[in-house]
This record gives structure tokens, sequence and C-alpha cells, in this order.
């Protein structure tokens, strides 16, 4: 239990998503989404899931995906179009990072009382997967730019996979599969949408995309 | 056969009692007055002259005169003279009666309207607007009669026996009763202090107004009619105040006639003493006869349950 | 029943082939007069024929796999059958000459569609026998009237007219469904057999629900808002179905609702006579304040549907306080008052039809004298307007004085049924005489004087199948009249269907009533004979001269002076005041030589603004209240739904 | 070999994007032809999949499936048309879209693994995305930005609840593949707190796709600035398919004995929908618009009636069908008008009865159908549900119910009145091509049809559905 490898990787993805909360700049978030990505891709390794040939070449895609293709896709669409790097935030840096910390303690607790087996040595790996969720929500919700949101997506998404690693023992690797390519696509049509955002209106606030209402 | 005889006598002397109150009004204005058979006097001569129409008149004109004395003879048919059975009599008469009163208006108010003059379409809105408040009363009556007698037509009321059971069961609201239906009288056949059949000015007429352009016969008809109707109400209020019904048919006859003419005169003090209504305080005045009504028939319901 | 569905058929035979000769406008016209009306006949006889047989037709079909469209023709039914056959046979024949303008042929041949349409479906609705078949019938023929009344879009008030009418249908079907749906809650078939188990309660509830559903469409205050609107709307001969038949549906359907429910509480009674008596008063009042003619005779069927639920009311409450006669009396005169009121009224509809089609105005005070020059339309309303005000010796008087003795036999009960018969008694009085003068008023300023505008100077009538279809109500408002013996019976036949618990209902007294009337109304028709008699004697070679009306010492009449149709209803107006506000403007006459003026005044439909003040508004601002939850703003929309999982998440 | 039903058109939108500009339109046909046979024939002999427990055919996958296809077919004619009348930049990616947009609902209908049902639907949205940003504008931009980010999101839900489904299964150690048919009837070992907690999850994601409030927040959006057929494919057949996943979850819940559960969140959305779709279409001022809030209160009129149970649920099958139905020959109709108007404001509009009558012919029969009004068999539809609310003695709700649908009718009547009876503007005249009304036509007819007539098999199809879900009419 103590100095579990898990448990140091999610201990390190939980100081990612505190930096997530606290960082104003879009690059930052980048690397941030793609170090999880690589954690999140990585953990099945370490909770004794069985490691036969196709989930070796499932972790490995995942990884590739997870890790490089969706946070380079992001990449890209910025340098695209050369974007002001600032996120906007709707709540302000500090409350943001205290609502971190709070978040993270109640994911604690919450887990704590939810008894599910399979966690048995890996404490933190619940929690991490809750906080990395709620992380992408509030990114979704208090960022009023653009890209940002997108980034709070894939957290959202990071962390959905996370949890499903944790539970989910007979996973279908095609199926898992299916669903990384559906993410995948989803991330690549929403940077096709920056771009053509950012040349619509010459900026990635999304006050701009308020007209369509009632 | 004595009923028919009956129904005669009272189509041919109607005039003879409306002329009383003129009497009483010359009476009471220090006057020597008309003779007593005036109206007779009027109804030859119109019989003898011919009439002049307008042109804005059509059929309908022509038709009121007729159907208003025609409904007016056909109610006398069916009231009961001097405790007699009336000539015809079925139950439920009383609202037959009533409608046909109406019909006579439809038509009274037609021909008034036909004439396209300003005057008696005033007085005909007039005509229109009284009455309705009168058949609320006197249905109101009805229904008094209705929780007494259990029947609907006026011989069941006023033949025989009839109205002396009457105040053997309710005396006292049936004292309301006749000045409801007294006032109803005056209201009907407008009289003062609803109308004033003498004035002057079309402008306050109600009744005369109407029949401004009729002339001739058709008057004649006109003026018989109101005669008739004006006759039947105070037959009915003269049943209410002397219902004493002796054996021997000659007495019975006197009272009745002695009733009448009480009723008439009564008319003719309140015409003299009384001046006319402002129009709009008319309804005021008839729905008093209402209340009273609705008063006998409450209190009734004590008497009976 | 299968003569009555081939008439059925025929009719929308008639309405198809009207759509499909669309082009030509006079053969498609003609075709479907001629079917629609070859039609109404054809069920006309078969419903006449019906009504004296015994038996019970009925027919089902499947309907979506495992359900029934059920059909059953019992005397209520058959009754309700003849009155839409004849009226619409007659309408039929009347649009002939009416819809004759070339340039709307489309049109013309839609209106034809609609109108075989509601036929169609209110001969469905009086003899569905289920609620699918029922609820679908009635649908249809909401739908159906609805497009009748749009007939004419392009004016702004008629797409009010039509609106207001498609929403109260619908809500009034809704409150139907919602009877329905307690029924079938309870009964857990859409059969209309075992409707008589359900709870006491329930039964209260369905009949209050069903009541207003049906009383939208009836035309009962206060939901009689979208009828003054609607039926102006429509071409005049549908104006005349509508009037006269569409509205007694709502009339059937509170019948068959009662009859199914076979609970016999004294509530039912009590609502359904008050809100016979406060329909019928001020129907007939607002009536009297209406300046447009078809309005007027909109807003007196109302005044009518009171006359035909005071009927019902009293018979209710016969039934209640266990008085057979009352009962039979109350319901027959009511439905009684059904068949006439749907003479009279598509007569009158008719007439106004042929005024408005001739003279193009509606307003009653630009009208006048067109008694000279309409002869035969002129005489046929004015029989009408005798026969709608109750007076003897016409087919109104006959039903009013039905009820009338149903109701004195109410007056011999003790407490409510008394209190309430009484009401019902003294309130036919009111109305009768508020009749009298709204129509008087309507025949003397619209046929009689002189005209009031270039509009109304000698129009000639014209159109022989609308003269026709005039003439034979006329006649019929005499004979029914003066002998509503026969007709009378088919109403009484109608009563043995509402399951009242009489074994059979004698018919003796009834026919000695019928009897009296018909010797009244002669012996009348005699005096008047006699009379005139008397007045052609003393007018035997008589110098008859015309000249002008004495105008009371003014020497310059003109046509301006007479009396017009507001100032005639003002007083009584007045009267009511406070059921009926009357708003005036007249800029006051001042200086020397004065300046023109004008005087414009209307009377206000209380109902129709305490439903503005009391339904809508409030809605309205609720819901633009409700408004911001879709501001356009993405990061909140996100937080619904995380908004929405944790509500949820309580519930585990 | 049902995966071919949806491989065609997956393979011919392929095709679609390197074909020439104009053949796609002809592709369009072909393969809603193809497609209807494919579907057709599915229906009459039930195949096996390939990839069974990933595939499988189910009675309210086919039920959907049928009216996807026919409505494609009918859509692609009227494309033609629409195509043909206002040339689009990248005509081809358009069509290319659509068919692909047609495979992923098709594989929506026919997946049975709950993970596959996922992919299919947030496949959907990838695929209906660009669709949506056809015409290239500020405003149909941010539709599209809003329809992607929130159905992703709330997928993403939907996606959580599933994996709590096979939690429910872990803890309770039941070990069969995850498909519904294979969950179905093991449903009462699940776990109960975590099978709540899964049918939540799915139930706010896939309620967001279906447009339930208040997550329909981008439905408006999305359907008012689509072009017309795609709005009409959107609105008729997506919501569908994303009700498909509620409906076979729910089919758990209910075997698993907590139908209760599920049935009252279900109404409480249903009438929360319906609520909402009125506030909007009392006021609304773009027809487009107000269509697509008609769609959140048929969808709500669906999960209201599939949460009452017993008849409730045929009911709520049945307004399913003829809301497709007829909600997408609306849409087309909103296209014609569109066209010929050149505005999307209903004050812009009017006298459509004169200026276009065979479009005002589709577009109020549509109107009135949706509303309810016989001879369509929406009517049937709000019968058996409002009856079924109180057969289930859901007095108050079925009042809110009936209630609301009174406003939307108000609402409703009010604007589709203006449009066709208003005095109109302008008088430019707009040559209706046949294209442009038989589609829609054709679509009427059917509903008119179906609601006298429903064939036997179809019948059959409609009960083994309803029958799932303890739905039914005794």
């Amino acid at each position: 239990m103590i100095l579990h490898t898990v448990n140091i990787l999610s201990s390190l993805v939980l100081l990612s998503v505190l930096f997530a909360f606290g960082s104003s700049r879009i690059p930052a978030l980048i690397k941030v989404i793609a170090f999880q990505g690589i954690v999140v891709s990585i953990v099945p390794f370490f909770i004794g899931h069985d490691m036969e040939t196709g989930g070796m070449i499932f972790t490995v895609a995942t990884l590739v995906i997870r890790g490089i293709l969706i946070p380079l896709s992001i990449h890209i669409a910025i340098k695209k179009v050369a974007i002001q790097r600032d996120v906007f935030p709707v709540i302000g840096y500090h409350a943001s990072i205290f609502c971190g910390l709070v978040l993270i303690v109640a994911a604690t607790v919450i887990s704590r009382q939810l008894n599910i087996p399979s966690l048995s040595d890996s404490r933190l790996l619940f929690p991490t997967a809750i906080s990395l969720l709620v992380t992408g929500m509030f990114l979704l919700m208090a960022r009023r730019n653009a890209i940002a949101m997108v980034i709070g997506y894939i957290m959202l998404e990071n962390g959905i996979y996370l949890m499903g690693t944790t539970f989910s023992l007979r996973a279908l690797h095609i199926v898992e599969f299916g669903i990384l390519l559906d993410v995948l696509a989803g991330v690549m049509i929403m940077a096709v949408i920056l771009q053509n955002i950012k040349q619509t209106f010459d900026d990635v606030d999304t006050t701009l995309l308020r007209t369509l209402k009632e | 056969m004595e009923s028919i005889l009956l129904w005669l006598a009272a189509v041919f002397l109607a005039p003879f009692f409306s002329a009383v109150i003129l009497k009483i009004k010359a009476f009471f204005a220090g006057k020597k007055g008309p003779p007593l058979l005036i109206n007779y006097y009027t109804l030859i001569k119109l019989f003898k002259k011919g009439s002049v129409y307008s042109k804005s008149t059509t059929v309908v004109f022509k038709m009121g005169p007729v159907i208003s004395c025609a409904t007016a003879l056909t109610v006398l048919l069916f009231l009961p003279i001097a405790g007699h059975a009336p000539v015809f009599s079925f139950n439920g008469d009383v609202i037959l009666i009533l409608y046909l009163m109406g019909l006579g208006r439809f038509f009274t108010i037609a021909a008034a309207m036909d004439t396209a003059s300003p005057f008696e379409g005033m007085g005909a809105a007039r005509e229109a607007y009284f009455p309705i408040i009168c058949e609320a009363a006197m249905f109101m009556i009805l229904i008094f009669f209705y929780r007494m007698t259990g029947a609907l037509s006026l011989s069941a009321y006023f033949a025989g026996t009839g109205s002396l059971a009457l105040w053997q069961i309710a005396g006292a609201p049936l004292l309301f009763i006749v000045i409801a239906f007294f006032i109803i009288l005056l209201t009907e056949n407008s009289r003062v202090p609803v109308d004033d059949p003498a004035t002057h000015l079309e402008l306050t007429m109600i009744h005369e107004v109407m029949v401004l352009d009729h002339s001739g016969p058709d008057f004649a008809l006109i003026e018989l009619g109101s005669f008739c109707k004006l006759f039947f109400y105070a037959a009915i209020t003269s049943q209410l105040m002397v219902p004493f019904d002796t054996g021997l048919p000659g007495l019975g006859l006197v009272l009745f006639l002695a009733g009448l003419l009480i009723v008439y005169m009564i008319v003719g003090v309140v015409e003299s003493a009384i001046a006319r209504y402002r129009m709009d305080k008319v309804p005021q005045f008839v729905l008093t006869s209402f209340a009273l009504a609705f008063f006998a028939t409450i209190i009734t319901l004590e008497l009976i349950t | 029943m299968s003569h009555f569905f081939a008439a059925i058929s025929l009719i929308l035979a008639g309405g198809l082939l009207s759509l499909v000769l669309a082009r030509h406008h006079v053969f498609s016209r003609a075709v479907s007069a001629i079917l629609i009306s070859a039609g109404c006949v054809w069920g006309l006889v078969d419903a006449v024929a019906k009504l004296s047989g015994s038996v019970i037709h009925s027919a089902s079909f499947p309907y979506l796999n495992l359900f029934f469209l059920a059909f059953e023709m019992d005397k209520l039914s058959v009754f309700f059958l003849v009155v839409i056959f004849l009226i619409c046979l007659l309408a039929a024949v009347y649009s002939f000459h009416y819809m004759d303008d070339p340039n709307s042929s489309v049109k013309t041949a839609v209106t034809g569609f609609f109108f075989s349409l509601l036929v169609v479906s209110m001969a469905l609705v009086v003899t569905a026998d289920n609620m699918i078949t029922f609820l679908l019938a009635w649908e249809i023929m909401s739908l159906s009237s609805f497009f009748l009344v749009i007939y004419n879009y392009h004016s702004a008030e008629n797409r009010k007219a039509g609106f207001l009418y498609f929403v109260f249908s619908h809500v009034g079907a809704m409150c139907i469904f919602a009877g329905f749906g307690i029924m079938y809650g309870y009964t857990g078939s859409f059969g209309f057999a075992n409707m008589a188990l359900i709870p006491e309660t329930a039964k209260i509830i369905v009949f209050i629900f069903c009541f207003i559903g049906f009383g939208s469409k009836a035309g009962v205050f206060p939901f009689h808002v979208w009828l003054p609107h609607a039926h102006p709307a429509a071409p005049s001969h549908i104006s005349a179905v509508m009037s006269g038949v569409m509205i007694k549906i709502g009339i059937y359907g509170i019948l068959r609702i009662y009859a199914l429910l076979n609970f016999h509480t004294p509530v039912f009674g009590n609502l359904v006579l008050a809100a016979g008596v406060i329909s019928g008063i001020l129907g007939v009042v607002y009536a009297l304040g209406q300046q447009d003619i078809k309005r007027l005779l909109a807003y007196s069927s109302i005044e009518n549907i009171g006359i035909v639920l005071i009927g019902i009311g009293i018979g209710m409450i016969g039934v209640s306080a266990g008085n057979p006669l009352m009962a039979v009396l109350g319901f027959s005169g009511g439905l009684f008052h059904v068949l006439n009121h749907a003479v009279f009224k598509s007569l009158l509809f008719m007439g106004a039809g042929m005024v408005v089609h001739k003279t193009g105005t509606r307003s009653i005070d630009a009208l006048g004298g067109l008694l000279k020059s309409m002869k035969i339309t002129g005489t046929a309303f004015i029989i009408g307007s005798l026969a709608i005000c109750g007076l003897p010796p016409f087919n109104g008087f006959a039903s009013e004085f039905f009820i009338f003795m149903g109701g004195f036999k109410g007056i011999a009960l003790d407490n409510v049924p008394f209190v309430m018969s009484s009401i019902a008694v003294i309130s036919l009085a009111v109305i009768g005489g508020l009749a009298l003068a709204c129509f008087t008023r309507v025949i003397g300023i619209v046929f009689q004087g002189e005209p009031r505008s270039k509009a109304a100077e000698n129009k000639k009538e014209t159109g022989s199948s609308m003269l026709f279809s005039m003439g034979t109500l006329a006649v019929a408002c005499v004979v029914i009249g003066i002998f509503p013996g026969i007709f009378f019976k088919m109403a009484l036949s109608a009563v043995s269907a509402l399951n009242l618990g009489y074994a059979r209902i004698p018919l003796a007294p009834f026919e000695h009533i019928a009897g009296n009337i018909s010797f009244a109304a002669l012996l009348f028709l005699v005096v008047v004979l006699v009379v005139t008699g008397i007045r052609s004697v003393f007018y035997a070679k008589k110098p008859l001269s015309r000249s002008g009306t004495w105008g009371c010492g003014f020497t310059q009449p003109t046509v301006k002076m007479q009396y017009t149709g507001s100032s005639y209803a003002f007083d009584i107006i007045g009267f009511f005041r406070a059921a009926a506000p009357l708003e005036e403007d007249h800029p006051p006459v001042t200086g020397r030589f004065p300046a023109a003026t004008h005087y414009k005044s209307r009377v206000y439909d209380i109902a129709e603004r305490y439903m503005n003040m009391v339904a809508v508004r409030p809605v309205m601002y609720l819901f633009d209240k409700l408004r911001w939850i879709q501001h356009g703003d993405i990061h909140l929309y996100i937080g619904y739904i995380l908004l929405a999982i944790i509500l949820l998440l309580f519930f585990i | 070999m049902v995966e071919i039903v949806f491989l065609t058109p997956f393979i011919t939108g392929l095709l679609a994007f390197v074909l020439p500009r104009t053949m796609g339109r002809q592709l369009l046909v072909v393969t809603g032809v193809v497609h209807l046979i494919l579907s057709l024939l599915l229906w009459k002999n039930r195949p096996d999949a390939i990839f069974a427990g990933y595939f499988a055919v189910t009675p309210e996958g086919l039920l959907s499936l049928l009216v996807i296809s026919l409505l494609f077919f009918l859509i692609s004619i009227y494309t033609i048309t629409y195509l043909k009348l206002n040339n689009l930049k990248a005509e081809n990616v358009f069509t290319g879209f659509m068919l692909l947009f047609l495979s992923t609902m098709t594989m929506v209908t026919l997946s049975d693994h709950i993970m596959v049902l996922w992919i299919a639907i947030e496949a959907t949205t990838l695929a209906s995305a660009p669709l949506i940003y056809t015409h290239r504008s500020g405003a149909s931009l941010e539709a599209t930005w809003k329809y992607v980010l929130i159905c992703s999101v709330g997928i993403a839900m939907a996606l959580l609840g599933s994996l709590f489904l096979t939690l429910a299964m872990d803890l309770a150690k039941v070990d069969v593949p995850m498909s519904f048919s294979a969950l179905t009837p093991v449903a009462e070992l699940l776990d109960p707190v975590w099978l709540k907690a899964g049918f939540v999850f799915i139930l706010v994601g896939y309620g967001t796709k279906m447009g339930l409030a208040p997550m329909h927040t981008w439905l408006p959006d999305a359907h008012s600035e689509a072009p017309s057929p795609a709005s009409a494919l959107l609105s008729g057949v997506l919501l569908n398919c994303a009700y498909l996943g509620i409906f076979k979850t729910n089919k758990i819940m209910v075997a698993a004995g907590l139908g209760d559960f599920s049935g009252t969140i279900l109404m409480t959305f249903g009438l929360i929908s319906i609520l909402a779709a009125a506030t909007f279409i009392l006021k609304q001022n773009e027809y487009k618009r107000m269509l697509a809030y008609s769609s959140i209160e048929n969808m709500g009129i669906i999960a209201f009636g599939t949460g009452i149970g017993g008849i409730g649920v045929y009911g709520a099958v049945i307004c399913m069908i003829h809301h497709s139905l007829i909600k997408s020959s609306l849409f087309l109709s909103s296209g014609n008008i569109l066209l010929g108007y050149g505005h999307r404001l209903i004050t812009d509009t009017g006298n459509l009865a004169g200026r276009m009558p065979k479009t005002f012919v589709a577009f109020f029969a549509g109107f009135a159908a949706i509303s309810g009004f016989p001879p369509f068999g929406i009517f049937i539809g709000e019968l058996f549900i409002i009856v079924g609310a109180f057969k289930a003695g859901h007095y108050a709700a079925a009042g809110i119910f009936i209630a609301s649908l009174c406003v939307i009718f108000a609402g409703f009547a009010n604007q589709v009145m203006k449009i066709c009876f208003n005095d109109a503007p302008g008088t430019t005249p707009f040559a209706e091509k046949a294209g442009l009304v038989w589609p829609q036509y054709i679509l009427l007819l059917t509903s008119l049809i179906l609601c006298f007539f429903i064939p036997d098999a179809l019948y059959q199809t409609i009960v083994d559905a309803v029958n799932a879900i303890g739905g039914g009419l005794q």
C-alpha cells in the first residue's frame, strides 16, 4: 500500500489537477492533459490487469492517442490560429485552486464511502478519477476560453477512462478502442470548430457565442 | 253559454269603465269631465273614418292593431268573470295569456318601428323595457298562486270559491299580492305614474306615442284592445279584493261590478294624486311589485310547511 | 345501420367531388350541393324511420388491431341525427346560391369539402359508442369547423375568431380527454358500457370535466367567448349549421354522459340549471348590445343554449327529487327546444346571410327598410324572430311551455329544488322579455323604417335556393308551433334513452299538453281572422291615402333622425350594467356653432375581459419569467447537465 | 448479416466525398432505396449478427430502423430538389455526412452491446455536426459548437453510466456479456444502487441527446441552423436513437424490479421538457426554432408515456413513430417556407395559404397532426398516454400534462396561423416543385394510414417492444 506505484502516479495526477485549476495559460494546460493522458493510459500496467498481447497493443494505442495525438491536435489548432493564450476565467485563479483542494478532499471522502472491490491496494486511484472528472466539468463551466473548455472536455474523458480502468476488469479492448476513436474524432472536430471560431469571430472568447437564445 | 255572454259583456263594457277613470280625474280637477259614454263615441267615430298610412310603413303596420286587439280578446276568453267559469280554460293557460300579451306587444312595437319616426321608436324602446320586469313580477305572483293552488289556470284561482280559498289559506301575503298586481296593472296599461296618456309631449309618452300614426278603424281596434287589456287586469284585481262567493248569481255579479268600479276609481285617484315618474325611476317602481310578490311567496313557505 | 353509413358516405363523396371539380365553379357547387343534400335526405328518412322503431341498431369495426370503432343508434342519437340531417340539408341547398363568387372557386370547393366533413363528423359523434370513436369524431368535427370559420382569412378579426375557436375547442377536447381518462382509470376499457360502476365522487369529477368540455362547445357562459367571434366569421349557411346544430352536439354530450354515469345526484341538476340561467340571461343581454347582426344571432344562440340547459337542469332535478313528471317534462322540453332552436336559428342566420350577401354590411345601424325590397326574407325573418321570442303560435313557445310546466312541477317541491325551479321560471320569463326586446330591435332597425345608408337602399333578394330554404324553415316554425304533438313525441322518445329508470313513459299527459297548445294556437288564429274580417268590413270602400310619417311637428324629418339600435337597447343594457359594461365615446358638443361630433358605444363581454385578466396574462407573465433559462451561455448549459445529475443522485 | 445495413451507407458516404459534387444527390436516393430494402429484409427474416453480442435485432431497434430508412428515403428525394435550388459550397461534404449520419444512426438501432451503443450514439453526434455547419455562418458555427460540446459532455455522462452498469455487474459477480439482451434476464441479480446510478447517468447522458429539458439547450439552435433536410433527420430520427438508449436501459431497470424508480424519473423529465417547450413556444418568433421546441415537447410526451408504463408505453411508441413522420414533414415544409420567403422570422412571413398553397396544405396538416388532431396518429398516442396516466393514478401529473399541452397548442396555433393567414409583406411568387411537397404528403399520408390501420407484422413488433418494459394494453 505504501509507496505503491499507482498511488504515486495518482498523486502526481492530483497535483496536475491542482495545477490545472491554477494555471492561466493554454499551453500549460495542454501539457497537463498530455501528462494525464500518459498516466491514465499506463495505469492498467500496475493494477494487475492481465497483460496479454491484445492488452499490450491496446494500452500502447491508448498511450499514443491520449498522450500524444489529442494534445497534439489541440496544439496544432492553437498554432494554426495564433490565439492569445489566456483562459478568461469566470472564477478567479485563487478561488479555483481553493475549489480544487476542497474537491480532492471531497473526492477522497466519497470514495471511502463507496466500497468498491478491486481497489484494495490502490486507494488513491478512485479519488483521482473523480477529481479529474470534476475538474473537467469545472473547466468547462468556469473558463470562457473555448480552448480551455475543450481541454476540460478531454480531462473529463481522461477521468472517465481512469474510472473505467479502475473497475471494469473484463475490458473488451475492441470496444474500448472504439470509444477511444470516438473521443479522438470528437476532439479533432472540436479543434476544427476552434479554428473556424477563430477565423469567424477573430477570438475564442465564448461570450461571443451567445447570439442564439430563447 | 253564459260565460260567452259574460265575455261579450266584458268586451262591450270595457270602454265604459275606462271612461270612469276620466270622470274621476275630472272630478279631482274640479271639472265636469266628458260623458261616461265618451269612449263609445270615439270608437264609433273612428270606425266611420278612413285611414292615412305613412309611406314608410309595410304590412306589419296594418297587422299591429289587429294582433294587439285579437290578443286582448283571446285573453279575455280565459278570464273567469264574476266567479263564473271562463269560456276556455286549461292547465297552463296563464302562461299562454302572458305570452299572448307578449305577442301583442311585439306587434305594437313592430308597428311603431315601422313608421321610421324617432318618437315612436323611443316609445317602442320603453314599451320593450318595462314589461320585462313586469313579467318577472307576474311569474313571481304565479309561483305564489301555484304554491297555493297547485294549478296553472285562472279559473282555478278565481272561478267559484277559488279566490275565497286563497284568502283562507294565506290572507296576509295576499294583500301584498294585490298591491303588486295593482302596480303591474298600472305599468302594463301605461297609466300614471308610469306613463301619462293625457300628456301632450311625445317625448314623455310610452303607449300613446307608439300609436301616433294609426288612424281610423285601425286606431279604434287599438283602443278597444287596450280597454280590454285594462279590463282584464281590473277584473282580476277585483276578484282578489271581493272574493265573496254568495250562492245566488245576481249578487255575485253585483259585488264583482262594485269591485271593478272601485279598482277603476283607485286608478283614477292615483292618476290625479301622483305625477308621472321620471323614466329612469320607473324600473324601481315596478321592481317593488316584484319584491312584494317575492316576500309574499317567502311568507307562504312559512305558512304551508 | 347500413342506411346510415350509406348516407354519410354519400355526403362525404359530395365533399370530395367538390374538391376534385374545384376548377369548374358552378359544376362543383352543384354536385356537392346535390350529393350532400341527397345524403342528408337519406339519413333523415332513415333516422325518422328508426325513431318510430324500437330496436337499437349498432355496428362496430375493428380498429388498430385490438380496439373497435363502435356505433350505436339509440333514440337519443336518432333524435339528434334528425336535427343534424334536417338543418344540414337546408344549409346545403342554401349554399348553392350563397357561395356564388366565381373568383374564389377553390375556396368554395374547400368549404364544400369541410362542410360535408362537418356533417359526417357530427353524425358520427352522436352515434359513437366508445371513447375512441367519440373523441375521433369529435376532434374531426372541431377541425373541420375550424376551417369553415377561417374561410375568409383575409380579415384580421376572422383570424382572431379562428384562433379563439381553435384554442377553445382544443382545451375543451382536453377536458373531455381528462374526463374520459378518469373513467378509463376506473373501468380499464374504452367502452361506454360499465361506466355506471365507477365510484360516485369520481362520477362527479368526470361530469364536471365533461360539462366544461362539452359546455365550451355548446357556448355555455363563461366558456362561450369563442362563439360570438367564430359564428359570424363563417359563411352564413355554415353559421346556421354551427349555431343551429353543432353547439347542440355539446348538449348531446352532456346528456350522453349523464345517461352513462346513471348517477342522479342533485349536484348535476343544480350545476346545469345554474349554468343555463346565467348563459340564458347574459346571452340575450349581450345580444341586445350587439351592432353586428350575425354576432347578435350568435349571442342569442348562447341564450337558447341557456334555455335548453334550464330544461335539462329541471329534468335532472326532477330525477333527483323523484318527480318523474317534472323530470320528463324538463328533459323533453329541453330536447324539443333543441329541435326548435335549430329550426329558427338557422332560419335567422340564413335571413341574415341574405341581408349581408346583398347589402354587404353586417352593421345593424347601417340597414333599414329591407322588408319593402326583400319581402320573403323579411317575412321569414320576422317569423323566425317571433319563434325565438317564444311567442305563440310559433314553435319557440311550444318548447318553452313544456319547460315552464316542468319548472312549475318543481315549485311544488321544497327547499333547494323549489328555489332552483323558481329561479328557472323567473329567468325564463325574463329571458323571454329580453329576447322580445332584442328581436323587435333587429326587425325594427333592419327590416322596417327607412334605409339608414346607401347600402340598404332597394336591394332585391335573389337566389331561389336560398329563398327555398328560408321558406321551408319558416313554414316549419309555424307548423311545429301549431301542431307540436308529433314533434314533441320525438323528443319524448329521446328521453326514453336516458335510462332514468322509468319503465315506460306514458304519452297521455304530454299529448294533453300538446293538444292544449295547438288548441290555443288555433283559437287565437280564429280570433285573428275574425278581427281581420271586422277590420276589412270597416275598410270596405273607404279612402286610403298615403303620406309622410307624422313628425310630431317637425317638418323636415330625415332618415338620420330614426331611432338607432344602440339607443333602443340603451336603457335595458343600463339595467344590466354590472354584467354588461357599456363603453361610450362622444366628445361633448361645445360652442355656439359646434363642430361635427360622433357617438360610439360598445358593450363588453365580462367573460372575455376576465379570461384575459385571470387566465391569459398570468400564464404569459409566468412563462416570460421562465424564458431566461435559455440565455445562450454554454457554460450554464453544461451546468444544467451537472445540476440534473446531482439532483438525481439524491434519489438513489 | 445485420451489419451490412449500416455498412452500406458508410461506404457510400465515404464514396460521396471523392465523387464529383452533384453525383452525391443520386447517391443519396440510391442509398436510401437500398437501405429501405435492406431494412425491410431485415424486418422480414430476422438474421443473426456476425458479431453477436455487439449487434442484434431487437423489436424497438427494428421500429426505429424502419422509421429511419423510410424517412431517409423520402428526405433524400426532397434533398435533390433542395440542393438544386440552393447550391452549397461543399455539397459532397454535405451528402457524404448525410450518409455517414444515416449509417451511424442505423448502427445505433442495431447495436446491442452497451458500449457499442454508446460509441454509435457519440458517432451520430460527430457525423451530424458538419451538417449543422453547412451554411458556414457565425450562427451556424455557434450552433455546431454548442451541439458538439454539450452533446459530447452529456454523452460522456452516459459513458460513465455504462461503466456503473459494469460495476453493478462486478459487485453482483454476474458474468455475462455486457449486452442489453444478455443483461435483461439477469437484471434482478445486479447491484441495485449502482444500477440506479448507471440509469441516472445514462438517462441524463442520452437525455441530453434526446433533448429532454433541462439538457435540451443545444437542440433549438442546432435544428434552426441546420439546412432543412438535416433538421428533418435530426428531429425525425436522431432523437429517437437517443430515446432508444434510454428505452433499452429502462428495460433492464424494469427487469430488475426498479421500474417505479426509472418511471418516476422519466415522467418528471417528460413533464419538465413539456413545460420548457411551452415556455419558449408561447412567444417564439422563428418557425424552425418553434418546430424544434415542439420536438422537445414530443420527446417529453414520449418520456412521460414511457414512465407511466402500461398502455402509456404503447402510446409513447406510437407517438415516437408518428412524431418522426410528422415532424420531419414539418421541417421539410419549413425548408420550403425559407426558400419562398427567405426569412427565418415568423413576422417576415404570411399568407402561406395564398402564396404557397401546396406547402400550406403540408404545413398546416403537419401542425394539426403534431398537436394531436385526428386523422393523424399522435392523437391516438396522446389519448393512450393520458388515459394511461389516469389509470396509473398519476392525477396531478396528468393534469400538468394536459394543461401544458393546451398552452403549447395555443402558442403553436398562434404562430402557425400568423404564417399561414396573416397578410404577406411581399408577393414574390414561388413555384413549388413536386419534389418539394410530395415527400411531406407521403409522410403525412403514412401517419394518416397508421392512425387507422397498423399492419399485423408492425403491430406485433410494437407489442414485442412494449411488452419488454412492462407496457401493454391490459
